[in-house]
Protein backbone atom coordinates (compact mmCIF):
# COMPACT_ATOMS: atom_id res chain seq x y z
CA UNK A 1 0.00 0.00 0.00
CA UNK A 2 2.83 2.40 -1.38
CA UNK A 3 0.53 5.51 -1.17
CA UNK A 4 1.37 9.02 -0.94
CA UNK A 5 0.39 9.23 2.56
CA UNK A 6 0.03 6.71 5.64
CA UNK A 7 -3.61 5.25 5.75
CA UNK A 8 -4.64 6.11 9.19
CA UNK A 9 -7.66 5.19 11.39
CA UNK A 10 -10.33 7.33 12.22
CA UNK A 11 -12.30 5.03 14.69
CA UNK A 12 -12.58 5.34 18.54
CA UNK A 13 -14.41 2.62 20.28
CA UNK A 14 -16.95 4.85 22.54
CA UNK A 15 -17.85 8.48 22.38
CA UNK A 16 -15.09 11.31 21.39
CA UNK A 17 -14.23 13.28 25.14
CA UNK A 18 -14.90 16.75 24.72
CA UNK A 19 -11.28 16.55 26.60
CA UNK A 20 -9.84 14.88 23.52
CA UNK A 21 -11.11 17.77 21.63
CA UNK A 22 -9.11 20.16 23.75
CA UNK A 23 -5.94 18.54 23.31
CA UNK A 24 -6.15 18.31 20.03
CA UNK A 25 -6.36 22.09 19.78
CA UNK A 26 -4.10 22.72 21.92
CA UNK A 27 -1.52 20.37 20.12
CA UNK A 28 -1.75 23.03 17.48
CA UNK A 29 -0.64 25.92 18.91
CA UNK A 30 3.48 25.35 18.03
CA UNK A 31 1.94 25.53 14.54
CA UNK A 32 2.12 29.25 13.89
CA UNK A 33 1.03 29.25 10.54
CA UNK A 34 -2.69 28.41 11.01
CA UNK A 35 -5.06 31.27 11.28
CA UNK A 36 -8.48 29.82 11.55
CA UNK A 37 -9.57 26.12 12.90
CA UNK A 38 -13.01 24.92 11.66
CA UNK A 39 -14.25 21.53 13.60
CA UNK A 40 -17.80 19.84 13.42
CA UNK A 41 -18.83 17.59 15.48
CA UNK A 42 -22.11 15.32 15.16
CA UNK A 43 -24.06 14.47 18.46
CA UNK A 44 -26.07 11.32 19.17
CA UNK A 45 -29.99 13.25 18.98
CA UNK A 46 -32.42 11.75 21.75
CA UNK A 47 -35.11 11.39 18.67
CA UNK A 48 -38.43 10.11 19.72
CA UNK A 49 -40.01 8.26 16.88
CA UNK A 50 -43.41 6.60 17.29
CA UNK A 51 -43.53 7.50 21.32
CA UNK A 52 -39.86 5.79 22.07
CA UNK A 53 -36.96 7.74 22.74
CA UNK A 54 -33.40 6.79 21.62
CA UNK A 55 -30.92 6.40 24.27
CA UNK A 56 -27.85 5.54 21.95
CA UNK A 57 -27.13 4.95 18.55
CA UNK A 58 -24.35 1.99 18.38
CA UNK A 59 -21.83 2.06 15.54
CA UNK A 60 -20.59 -0.37 12.75
CA UNK A 61 -18.35 -0.20 9.96
CA UNK A 62 -16.48 -1.97 7.56
CA UNK A 63 -13.55 -0.92 8.47
CA UNK A 64 -10.27 -1.91 6.18
CA UNK A 65 -12.98 -0.65 3.16
CA UNK A 66 -13.75 2.54 5.08
CA UNK A 67 -10.63 3.13 6.07
CA UNK A 68 -9.47 3.19 1.69
CA UNK A 69 -12.36 5.57 1.42
CA UNK A 70 -11.42 8.45 4.00
CA UNK A 71 -7.87 8.06 2.20
CA UNK A 72 -8.77 9.12 -0.81
CA UNK A 73 -11.35 11.53 0.56
CA UNK A 74 -8.51 13.04 2.76
CA UNK A 75 -5.91 12.91 -0.22
CA UNK A 76 -8.28 14.35 -2.04
CA UNK A 77 -9.05 17.21 0.06
CA UNK A 78 -5.63 18.28 0.47
CA UNK A 79 -5.43 18.80 -3.09
CA UNK A 80 -8.47 20.65 -3.50
CA UNK A 81 -7.71 22.94 -0.28
CA UNK A 82 -4.70 25.13 0.88
CA UNK A 83 -4.95 22.78 4.65
CA UNK A 84 -1.92 22.85 7.70
CA UNK A 85 -4.18 19.78 8.72
CA UNK A 86 -6.83 17.80 9.13
CA UNK A 87 -7.66 15.03 11.61
CA UNK A 88 -10.92 12.79 11.32
CA UNK A 89 -12.26 10.68 14.52
CA UNK A 90 -15.62 8.69 14.31
CA UNK A 91 -16.89 6.44 16.89
CA UNK A 92 -17.82 2.69 16.76
CA UNK A 93 -20.01 1.19 19.66
CA UNK A 94 -22.84 1.95 21.70
CA UNK A 95 -22.85 6.08 22.11
CA UNK A 96 -25.24 7.56 24.23
CA UNK A 97 -27.56 10.14 23.50
CA UNK A 98 -25.68 13.87 23.90
CA UNK A 99 -22.42 12.30 23.27
CA UNK A 100 -20.02 13.35 20.36
CA UNK A 101 -19.93 10.63 17.87
CA UNK A 102 -17.58 12.10 14.70
CA UNK A 103 -14.66 15.05 15.24
CA UNK A 104 -13.94 16.44 11.91
CA UNK A 105 -11.20 19.13 12.71
CA UNK A 106 -9.28 21.22 9.68
CA UNK A 107 -7.19 23.79 10.03
CA UNK A 108 -5.70 26.15 7.89
CA UNK A 109 -3.42 29.97 6.74
CA UNK A 110 -6.99 31.40 6.19
CA UNK A 111 -10.46 31.16 7.23
CA UNK A 112 -12.31 30.25 3.79
CA UNK A 113 -10.07 26.87 3.27
CA UNK A 114 -10.80 25.77 6.92
CA UNK A 115 -14.40 26.33 6.82
CA UNK A 116 -15.10 25.04 3.38
CA UNK A 117 -12.83 21.37 3.92
CA UNK A 118 -14.27 20.91 7.16
CA UNK A 119 -17.97 21.34 6.00
CA UNK A 120 -17.07 18.91 2.48
CA UNK A 121 -15.82 16.32 4.47
CA UNK A 122 -18.37 15.52 6.92
CA UNK A 123 -20.83 15.56 3.85
CA UNK A 124 -18.11 12.91 2.12
CA UNK A 125 -18.07 11.01 5.29
CA UNK A 126 -22.06 10.84 5.12
CA UNK A 127 -22.03 9.90 1.55
CA UNK A 128 -19.13 7.91 1.36
CA UNK A 129 -18.04 5.99 4.12
CA UNK A 130 -19.53 2.50 5.37
CA UNK A 131 -20.79 3.08 8.71
CA UNK A 132 -23.92 1.80 10.14
CA UNK A 133 -25.58 3.40 12.74
CA UNK A 134 -28.72 1.60 14.80
CA UNK A 135 -30.69 3.44 17.02
CA UNK A 136 -31.27 2.16 20.37
CA UNK A 137 -34.70 2.81 22.02
CA UNK A 138 -35.66 3.09 25.76
CA UNK A 139 -37.46 0.23 25.52
CA UNK A 140 -34.35 -1.70 23.83
CA UNK A 141 -36.25 -1.97 20.51
CA UNK A 142 -34.17 -0.04 17.64
CA UNK A 143 -33.96 1.01 14.11
CA UNK A 144 -31.49 1.69 11.36
CA UNK A 145 -30.25 5.18 10.70
CA UNK A 146 -30.14 5.91 6.89
CA UNK A 147 -28.12 9.07 6.00
CA UNK A 148 -30.20 12.15 3.52
CA UNK B 1 -15.10 -22.62 -5.71
CA UNK B 2 -17.05 -19.93 -3.55
CA UNK B 3 -17.36 -16.92 -1.97
CA UNK B 4 -18.13 -15.86 1.62
CA UNK B 5 -19.80 -12.88 1.27
CA UNK B 6 -19.05 -10.12 4.62
CA UNK B 7 -21.93 -9.09 5.30
CA UNK B 8 -23.06 -5.27 7.44
CA UNK B 9 -25.50 -3.19 9.49
CA UNK B 10 -28.91 -4.11 8.61
CA UNK B 11 -28.13 -6.75 6.11
CA UNK B 12 -26.25 -9.29 9.02
CA UNK B 13 -28.92 -8.64 11.52
CA UNK B 14 -31.38 -10.32 8.80
CA UNK B 15 -29.28 -13.11 7.62
CA UNK B 16 -28.60 -13.49 11.35
CA UNK B 17 -24.69 -13.99 10.48
CA UNK B 18 -22.02 -11.95 9.25
CA UNK B 19 -20.77 -14.36 6.54
CA UNK B 20 -22.75 -15.85 3.84
CA UNK B 21 -21.36 -18.66 2.06
CA UNK B 22 -22.52 -18.57 -1.82
CA UNK B 23 -21.38 -20.94 -4.93
CA UNK B 24 -19.29 -19.26 -7.72
CA UNK B 25 -21.57 -16.98 -9.81
CA UNK B 26 -20.29 -15.29 -12.75
CA UNK B 27 -21.04 -11.61 -12.04
CA UNK B 28 -22.36 -9.29 -9.85
CA UNK B 29 -25.84 -9.31 -11.13
CA UNK B 30 -26.01 -13.52 -10.67
CA UNK B 31 -25.05 -12.69 -7.63
CA UNK B 32 -27.41 -10.33 -6.43
CA UNK B 33 -30.07 -12.78 -7.69
CA UNK B 34 -28.03 -15.52 -5.14
CA UNK B 35 -28.55 -13.18 -2.42
CA UNK B 36 -31.40 -12.20 -2.23
CA UNK B 37 -33.14 -15.67 -2.43
CA UNK B 38 -30.96 -16.09 0.61
CA UNK B 39 -31.81 -13.40 2.65
CA UNK B 40 -35.30 -12.85 2.89
CA UNK B 41 -36.37 -8.83 2.83
CA UNK B 42 -33.04 -8.16 1.14
CA UNK B 43 -34.79 -7.68 -2.32
CA UNK B 44 -36.38 -4.86 -0.72
CA UNK B 45 -33.31 -3.23 0.53
CA UNK B 46 -31.85 -0.17 -1.79
CA UNK B 47 -28.25 -2.30 -0.81
CA UNK B 48 -24.81 -1.99 -2.29
CA UNK B 49 -22.12 -4.92 -3.09
CA UNK B 50 -18.67 -3.96 -2.66
CA UNK B 51 -15.81 -6.10 -4.84
CA UNK B 52 -12.73 -5.63 -3.38
CA UNK B 53 -13.39 -2.63 -1.08
CA UNK B 54 -15.04 -0.67 -3.81
CA UNK B 55 -18.71 -0.24 -5.19
CA UNK B 56 -19.52 -1.73 -7.99
CA UNK B 57 -22.16 -0.06 -9.95
CA UNK B 58 -23.93 -1.84 -12.53
CA UNK B 59 -23.35 -5.17 -13.19
CA UNK B 60 -19.22 -6.54 -13.35
CA UNK B 61 -17.64 -10.07 -14.09
CA UNK B 62 -16.46 -11.76 -10.66
CA UNK B 63 -13.00 -13.05 -10.34
CA UNK B 64 -12.86 -16.10 -7.93
CA UNK B 65 -10.61 -14.16 -5.52
CA UNK B 66 -13.23 -10.90 -5.47
CA UNK B 67 -13.49 -9.54 -1.51
CA UNK B 68 -17.17 -9.67 -1.50
CA UNK B 69 -19.49 -7.39 0.90
CA UNK B 70 -23.23 -6.49 0.62
CA UNK B 71 -23.58 -2.82 2.31
CA UNK B 72 -27.00 -1.52 3.47
CA UNK B 73 -27.85 2.15 2.62
CA UNK B 74 -24.82 3.79 5.09
CA UNK B 75 -25.28 6.05 8.60
CA UNK B 76 -22.28 7.06 9.50
CA UNK B 77 -21.34 10.55 10.78
CA UNK C 1 -32.85 48.18 26.06
CA UNK C 2 -36.03 46.30 25.94
CA UNK C 3 -34.87 43.68 23.54
CA UNK C 4 -35.96 40.00 22.75
CA UNK C 5 -33.07 38.62 24.25
CA UNK C 6 -30.49 40.51 26.43
CA UNK C 7 -26.88 41.79 25.33
CA UNK C 8 -23.91 39.02 26.18
CA UNK C 9 -20.56 39.98 26.64
CA UNK C 10 -18.53 38.39 23.75
CA UNK C 11 -15.41 40.04 25.37
CA UNK C 12 -12.76 38.40 27.01
CA UNK C 13 -8.90 39.45 27.99
CA UNK C 14 -6.70 37.01 26.70
CA UNK C 15 -6.74 34.13 25.24
CA UNK C 16 -9.32 31.35 25.10
CA UNK C 17 -8.15 28.39 25.96
CA UNK C 18 -8.69 24.87 24.75
CA UNK C 19 -9.88 23.77 28.26
CA UNK C 20 -12.43 26.59 28.10
CA UNK C 21 -13.87 24.94 24.47
CA UNK C 22 -14.08 21.72 25.98
CA UNK C 23 -16.04 22.89 29.20
CA UNK C 24 -18.42 24.67 26.43
CA UNK C 25 -18.54 21.08 24.38
CA UNK C 26 -19.70 19.35 27.39
CA UNK C 27 -22.24 21.63 28.69
CA UNK C 28 -23.94 20.61 25.41
CA UNK C 29 -24.19 16.81 26.49
CA UNK C 30 -27.25 17.52 28.34
CA UNK C 31 -29.36 18.96 25.41
CA UNK C 32 -30.21 16.03 23.69
CA UNK C 33 -31.74 17.64 20.46
CA UNK C 34 -28.52 18.64 19.51
CA UNK C 35 -27.17 16.76 16.36
CA UNK C 36 -24.75 18.80 15.13
CA UNK C 37 -21.98 21.17 16.47
CA UNK C 38 -19.97 23.93 14.59
CA UNK C 39 -16.85 25.50 15.79
CA UNK C 40 -14.54 28.36 14.17
CA UNK C 41 -11.73 29.57 15.99
CA UNK C 42 -8.91 32.16 15.08
CA UNK C 43 -5.48 31.06 15.61
CA UNK C 44 -2.70 34.36 15.89
CA UNK C 45 -0.70 33.46 12.88
CA UNK C 46 3.64 34.24 13.12
CA UNK C 47 3.56 35.95 9.71
CA UNK C 48 6.74 37.35 8.23
CA UNK C 49 6.66 40.54 6.90
CA UNK C 50 9.51 42.81 5.70
CA UNK C 51 11.57 39.89 7.66
CA UNK C 52 10.38 40.61 11.06
CA UNK C 53 7.58 37.67 12.73
CA UNK C 54 4.81 38.41 14.57
CA UNK C 55 4.59 37.95 17.89
CA UNK C 56 1.49 38.68 19.02
CA UNK C 57 -1.71 41.04 18.19
CA UNK C 58 -2.72 43.08 20.70
CA UNK C 59 -6.62 43.50 20.20
CA UNK C 60 -9.02 46.32 21.53
CA UNK C 61 -12.39 47.22 20.71
CA UNK C 62 -15.02 49.90 20.35
CA UNK C 63 -17.05 47.66 23.59
CA UNK C 64 -20.32 49.35 23.34
CA UNK C 65 -20.80 49.64 20.14
CA UNK C 66 -19.54 45.57 19.07
CA UNK C 67 -21.83 44.81 21.80
CA UNK C 68 -25.13 46.45 20.45
CA UNK C 69 -23.33 44.81 16.67
CA UNK C 70 -23.34 41.62 17.77
CA UNK C 71 -26.91 41.41 19.30
CA UNK C 72 -27.92 42.31 15.86
CA UNK C 73 -25.77 39.71 14.50
CA UNK C 74 -26.92 37.24 17.02
CA UNK C 75 -30.90 37.94 16.69
CA UNK C 76 -30.67 37.79 12.53
CA UNK C 77 -28.66 34.62 12.87
CA UNK C 78 -31.19 33.33 15.21
CA UNK C 79 -34.20 34.12 12.83
CA UNK C 80 -32.19 32.72 9.62
CA UNK C 81 -31.09 29.31 11.16
CA UNK C 82 -33.14 26.86 13.54
CA UNK C 83 -30.03 26.95 16.02
CA UNK C 84 -30.59 25.67 19.47
CA UNK C 85 -27.34 27.91 20.56
CA UNK C 86 -24.66 30.10 19.70
CA UNK C 87 -21.83 31.24 21.66
CA UNK C 88 -19.42 33.85 20.49
CA UNK C 89 -16.14 34.52 22.52
CA UNK C 90 -13.26 37.21 21.14
CA UNK C 91 -10.45 37.94 23.00
CA UNK C 92 -8.82 41.64 23.66
CA UNK C 93 -5.57 42.88 24.26
CA UNK C 94 -2.12 40.93 23.51
CA UNK C 95 -3.00 37.17 22.08
CA UNK C 96 0.81 35.15 21.41
CA UNK C 97 1.28 34.05 18.20
CA UNK C 98 -0.28 30.20 18.53
CA UNK C 99 -3.23 31.07 20.79
CA UNK C 100 -6.77 31.31 20.01
CA UNK C 101 -8.24 34.82 19.72
CA UNK C 102 -11.84 34.00 18.46
CA UNK C 103 -14.02 30.76 19.13
CA UNK C 104 -17.28 30.55 17.86
CA UNK C 105 -19.61 27.95 18.66
CA UNK C 106 -23.19 27.02 16.89
CA UNK C 107 -24.86 24.21 17.89
CA UNK C 108 -28.04 22.78 15.87
CA UNK C 109 -30.51 19.52 15.20
CA UNK C 110 -28.91 18.94 11.70
CA UNK C 111 -25.40 19.81 10.34
CA UNK C 112 -26.52 22.45 7.58
CA UNK C 113 -27.96 25.04 9.90
CA UNK C 114 -24.80 24.80 12.60
CA UNK C 115 -22.45 25.04 9.82
CA UNK C 116 -23.82 27.63 7.85
CA UNK C 117 -24.81 29.61 10.57
CA UNK C 118 -21.10 29.67 12.54
CA UNK C 119 -19.58 30.34 8.62
CA UNK C 120 -21.62 33.43 8.29
CA UNK C 121 -21.19 34.56 11.80
CA UNK C 122 -17.44 34.46 11.45
CA UNK C 123 -18.00 36.51 8.19
CA UNK C 124 -20.22 38.96 9.86
CA UNK C 125 -17.46 39.46 13.08
CA UNK C 126 -14.80 40.42 10.62
CA UNK C 127 -16.84 43.06 8.36
CA UNK C 128 -19.31 44.12 11.50
CA UNK C 129 -17.76 44.26 14.76
CA UNK C 130 -15.40 47.69 15.56
CA UNK C 131 -12.33 45.20 16.79
CA UNK C 132 -8.77 46.61 15.70
CA UNK C 133 -5.88 43.81 15.84
CA UNK C 134 -2.08 45.39 16.12
CA UNK C 135 0.16 43.30 15.10
CA UNK C 136 3.04 43.53 17.17
CA UNK C 137 6.53 42.09 16.12
CA UNK C 138 9.83 40.34 17.50
CA UNK C 139 11.64 43.68 17.61
CA UNK C 140 8.15 45.60 19.18
CA UNK C 141 7.69 47.16 16.08
CA UNK C 142 3.97 47.24 15.04
CA UNK C 143 1.40 47.45 12.23
CA UNK C 144 -2.68 47.73 12.00
CA UNK C 145 -3.90 44.71 10.73
CA UNK C 146 -7.10 45.18 8.01
CA UNK C 147 -9.80 42.58 7.24
CA UNK C 148 -10.21 41.15 3.62
CA UNK D 1 -21.22 73.23 22.83
CA UNK D 2 -18.50 70.53 21.64
CA UNK D 3 -18.39 67.10 20.99
CA UNK D 4 -15.58 64.83 22.51
CA UNK D 5 -14.90 62.41 19.94
CA UNK D 6 -13.64 58.62 20.48
CA UNK D 7 -10.63 57.67 18.97
CA UNK D 8 -9.99 54.13 18.37
CA UNK D 9 -7.32 51.94 16.82
CA UNK D 10 -4.83 53.67 14.57
CA UNK D 11 -7.05 56.62 14.59
CA UNK D 12 -6.25 57.11 18.27
CA UNK D 13 -2.27 56.06 17.67
CA UNK D 14 -2.14 58.97 15.42
CA UNK D 15 -3.87 61.33 17.19
CA UNK D 16 -1.97 60.27 20.44
CA UNK D 17 -5.34 60.68 22.48
CA UNK D 18 -8.23 58.65 23.14
CA UNK D 19 -10.60 61.47 22.83
CA UNK D 20 -10.20 64.66 20.68
CA UNK D 21 -12.23 67.25 21.73
CA UNK D 22 -13.92 69.38 18.69
CA UNK D 23 -16.04 72.38 18.31
CA UNK D 24 -20.09 71.95 17.24
CA UNK D 25 -20.45 71.21 13.70
CA UNK D 26 -23.35 71.22 11.27
CA UNK D 27 -23.20 67.81 9.91
CA UNK D 28 -20.68 64.63 9.67
CA UNK D 29 -19.03 66.04 6.56
CA UNK D 30 -17.90 69.19 8.62
CA UNK D 31 -17.21 67.11 11.16
CA UNK D 32 -15.25 64.70 8.48
CA UNK D 33 -13.19 68.18 7.84
CA UNK D 34 -12.47 69.50 10.77
CA UNK D 35 -11.07 66.10 12.59
CA UNK D 36 -9.19 65.75 9.15
CA UNK D 37 -7.60 68.89 10.36
CA UNK D 38 -6.70 67.99 13.43
CA UNK D 39 -5.04 64.43 13.16
CA UNK D 40 -2.43 64.67 10.45
CA UNK D 41 -2.54 61.53 8.22
CA UNK D 42 -6.61 61.15 8.69
CA UNK D 43 -7.50 62.10 5.20
CA UNK D 44 -5.47 59.28 4.32
CA UNK D 45 -7.31 56.42 6.01
CA UNK D 46 -10.57 55.04 4.89
CA UNK D 47 -12.15 55.64 8.30
CA UNK D 48 -15.73 55.13 9.42
CA UNK D 49 -17.94 58.03 11.94
CA UNK D 50 -19.79 56.29 14.12
CA UNK D 51 -22.99 58.28 15.70
CA UNK D 52 -24.61 57.02 18.31
CA UNK D 53 -22.95 53.66 18.14
CA UNK D 54 -23.90 53.44 14.39
CA UNK D 55 -22.17 54.03 11.09
CA UNK D 56 -23.04 56.98 8.93
CA UNK D 57 -22.74 56.43 5.46
CA UNK D 58 -22.64 59.87 3.09
CA UNK D 59 -23.87 62.63 5.37
CA UNK D 60 -25.94 63.49 7.93
CA UNK D 61 -26.92 66.03 11.01
CA UNK D 62 -25.76 66.05 14.33
CA UNK D 63 -27.75 66.43 17.39
CA UNK D 64 -26.03 68.31 19.86
CA UNK D 65 -26.06 65.21 22.49
CA UNK D 66 -24.47 63.48 19.17
CA UNK D 67 -21.82 60.37 20.79
CA UNK D 68 -19.43 60.28 17.84
CA UNK D 69 -16.62 58.25 17.53
CA UNK D 70 -14.15 57.09 14.74
CA UNK D 71 -13.21 53.87 13.67
CA UNK D 72 -10.32 52.76 11.17
CA UNK D 73 -10.84 49.92 9.08
CA UNK D 74 -11.97 46.59 11.17
CA UNK D 75 -9.67 44.34 12.20
CA UNK D 76 -11.16 41.90 14.95
CA UNK D 77 -11.63 37.69 14.52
Amino acid sequence: MDKERKIKNIFVQGAVAPAFVAESIAKHSTKTDIGAHSIFMGQVRADVIDGKTVAAIEYTTYEEMALEKMHEIREAIFRQYPLTCMHIHHSLGRIAAGDICLFVFTSSGHRKAAIDACAEVVERIKKELPVWGREIFDNETHQWKENK
Amino acid sequence: MAYSIRLFGQIAEMAGATTLEVDAVADVQSLRATVEARIPGLQQLPYLVAVDKDIVTGNAVLESSALIALLPPYSGG
